[in-house]
């Protein structure tokens, strides 16, 4: 059974990943850059590729951001 | 290229951050620009968030999110068996809200409208509400 | 605490991430480890692209997926209208695989029993087939 367990890792499924919040910073410091970079807004692939990263990662550490629950709490107050 | 998926969970708050990721990774295929995905995350995020509060009024129930798109056109619904909406053209004006006391904006169904490019509520008292929302991705 | 959620997707090949974020991001309301939601997503994973290669043959259709926990006990489960598996026993042995021409494995279950701590396989001919797996998380 351990067998199966290092099978599935070199088959390189499962990797080791940062901790949401330190890929979370590290996205918007991407974004930050690679928008001034591109002088356009970027697609989530590009910035996934930025960080070398899969967007199945990507995703809940853009989750674990606050930009979107704060909209319609403070932005309109 | 078309695809869609259908889910229904239970409305709790916990589950208003899980509707996002839901919809974002569904969408996230289309390869949407961070600003277009912000747009799509908020709108969902207003809807489920007027369904669990003012549909179930905080009692618990069912959600239900439906997104699908064809080629670039996105589309979303919302859709509760909550309370419903009595008077669906003052529940959208900019401010209107029936829980003041909870600290409520009033501006969800305003930033439905913003976000996305339509949106139509229908709802029926005491048998629920659905919100259909579409959108079109300028990414190619 | 309690919580669930079912999804109905298409069974495209591209839905196969979709929907390991769909149920990491539904369990990660528990805080599991980073392992046990590497397993997980393996699991679902297993099953799903089952569902999508041999219940439907590729074809299309859609597939369920049901996740749900009472406290530290997650169950999941994945469903498909499809083909179905005439001998369940034969289907589950190790290395064997209906499908050798496509490359597979053979290992799809005996991954999905190493990684979650039950499952049980139910499945009529051209009626479908619906895995069931539970894991009882470590972390409190
Ligand atoms: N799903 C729903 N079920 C019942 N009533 C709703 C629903 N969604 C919105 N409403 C009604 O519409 C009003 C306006 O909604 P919204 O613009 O989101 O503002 P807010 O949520 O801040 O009150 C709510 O106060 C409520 O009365
Ligand atoms: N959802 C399903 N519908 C029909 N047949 C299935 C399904 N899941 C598994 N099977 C059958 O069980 C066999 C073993 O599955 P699995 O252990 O995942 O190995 P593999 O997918 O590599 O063939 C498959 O080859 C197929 O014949
Ligand atoms: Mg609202
Ligand atoms: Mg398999």
């Amino acid at each position: 059974m351990g067998e199966i367990r290092r099978f599935c890792r070199d088959d390189g499924m499962l990797k080791v990943s940062r901790t949401l919040k330190t890929l979370a910073a590290q996205a918007a410091q991407m974004r930050e850059k690679m928008t001034k970079d591109l002088g356009r807004d970027i697609t989530l692939q590009e910035l996934a590729d930025g960080l070398g990263i899969a967007l199945e990662e990507l995703l809940p550490a853009l989750e674990a951001t606050k930009d979107v629950e704060s909209l319609s709490t403070s932005l309109f107050e | 290229m078309k695809n869609q998926m259908r889910i229904f969970f239970d409305a709790v708050s916990e589950n208003e951050a899980f509707a996002r990721l839901v919809a974002a990774g569904f969408f996230a295929q289309l390869n949407p620009t961070l600003a277009e995905i912000t747009d799509v995350k908020t709108a969902v995020s207003e809807a489920v968030t007027n369904a669990i509060i003012h549909g179930y009024e905080g009692k618990g129930g069912t959600v239900e999110l439906f997104c699908a798109y064809d080629e670039n056109r996105l589309q979303i619904e919302v859709a509760d068996r909550g309370i419903g909406i009595p008077n669906i053209a003052q529940a959208m004006e900019p401010l209107y809200t029936s829980k003041p006391e909870l600290e409520r904006s009033g501006m969800g169904f305003t930033i439905m409208e913003t976000f996305m490019d339509k949106m139509r509520v229908e709802s029926i008292p005491h048998f629920g509400t659905r919100v259909y929302m579409e959108k079109d991705l300028k990414t190619e």
